[in-house]
């Protein structure tokens, strides 16, 4: 069986979720189930003019790819997709497009729900927040709750 | 005496006011505990950057360490805090 | 707070998610996390030639009403939508889809999971297979496994 | 007597025949527990079609109900396998 296609961007462009499952789902008929996730910028009850990411060139990319390659592996992925954005967002905007696809359902949402707990933690991205007061933005703290959703992973 | 390539995100960046620089680091850094411990000796802008020094995460050549880890060979060192994307 | 907006249909044509998707989150700010399921024709191995989906007019859209009311009580989430397809359906075509929009991610995880789960066991559908064979096509036989995956969601 | 719409789905309509049909039933049948029997009683493609009684799943009025439920007042009741959509 030839390796499950992972598809790693990170970029500053918008991304396209149709565009997305249409190419990982393209010429196969074996693949049952499809989750997509996608993160947008919330406004936080008006509170929030925009969001700035920053993150770590290179890193980035590399640390995605592992998370993805992990969930392959652990969940039996038939194909994942991983697109983190970076730059100024406002409310509304798209932040990042994890899909997973497998034969069963459940492998699809564990897949999907695994990389995006990982790429909450693992992957080098920082949010800035912009408020719509014009007071100084700061930078998000990281929740224990983030920490405690990718340890329920922990096997054993 | 070796020399390392620090990159710094966030608000670690903004502390120290720049995103990386070239140091040569004295032979008895020997980890990134070490390393942190060397920073902050530094004072000023470091200091305000690594005061709470647990809560900084640190990679090498791209890869997740933890403070324990020795830096032998590292050819780039990044120090940042608790990753916030997704 | 206005109530969560649920669109349900049934219909014999496919879907685009991507419409969909943009239809759920039309002129809103305050969503943080969407999660889409769809389920897809599989051509098991090559010995499937077609899946013949049958349903319950009426009742069908009435369960998957009531499935998705339950999901936005139960996970708040913001808005949930559900596409049910019937006809004849080819290896690689679309069958169902659904989609969970929440403030944070787990409850979208969770609220697409869960209307999954229900409207695999309670929505009147039923599945016959026409095999490449040219055999007599067999309804497929409902899971015990499903009723296991649905069954992790009663409380107390 | 009353008069009854009863539905039939997948291999239930297709060992039955026919996807719908409207019976009178005497007074004695009052639970969907009590119409099975007394439509498996009728024999044929009825005894056929519900034979492993415990799987057949029912609705009245497109809700789904126990083998229990009383029927008295329903409008329709739909008669089917285990459902396999999703």
């Amino acid at each position: 069986m030839a390796p499950a296609p992972v598809n790693i961007r990170v970029q500053r462009d918008d991304f396209d979720i149709a565009v997305e499952i249409a190419a990982l789902c393209r010429d196969r008929t074996d693949i049952g189930a499809v989750v997509t996730f996608s993160g947008l910028c919330r406004d936080e009850a008006g509170a929030l003019s925009a969001l700035e990411l920053e993150h770590y060139p290179g890193m980035a990319e590399a640390e995605i790819e592992r998370i993805c390659q992990d969930a392959v592996e652990r969940f039996g992925l038939q194909a994942a997709t991983a697109i983190h954005r970076f730059g100024g967002m406002e409310p509304g905007a798209n932040i990042v497009l994890v899909i997973a696809a497998a034969p069963h359902r459940q492998a699809a949402f564990d897949g999907a729900n695994f990389i995006m707990d990982f790429l909450k933690t693992s992957a080098p991205f920082w949010k800035k927040e912009h408020r719509t007061d014009g007071s100084a933005g700061d930078w998000i703290s990281a929740k224990d709750a983030d920490d405690d959703a990718r340890d329920r992973w922990a096997r054993g | 005496m070796s020399t390392v390539n620090l990159v710094y995100f966030s608000w670690v960046r903004e502390r120290i006011g720049r995103p990386e620089e070239t140091l040569e680091l004295p032979a008895d850094v020997v980890t990134v505990a070490d390393l942190l411990d060397h920073l902050k000796s530094r004072g000023g802008e470091y200091a305000a950057a690594f005061e709470h020094q647990n809560v900084i995460r640190a990679a090498i050549n791209q890869e997740h360490v933890e403070h324990g880890e020795p830096i032998a060979g590292a050819r780039e060192i990044a120090l940042f805090p608790p990753m916030t994307g997704g």
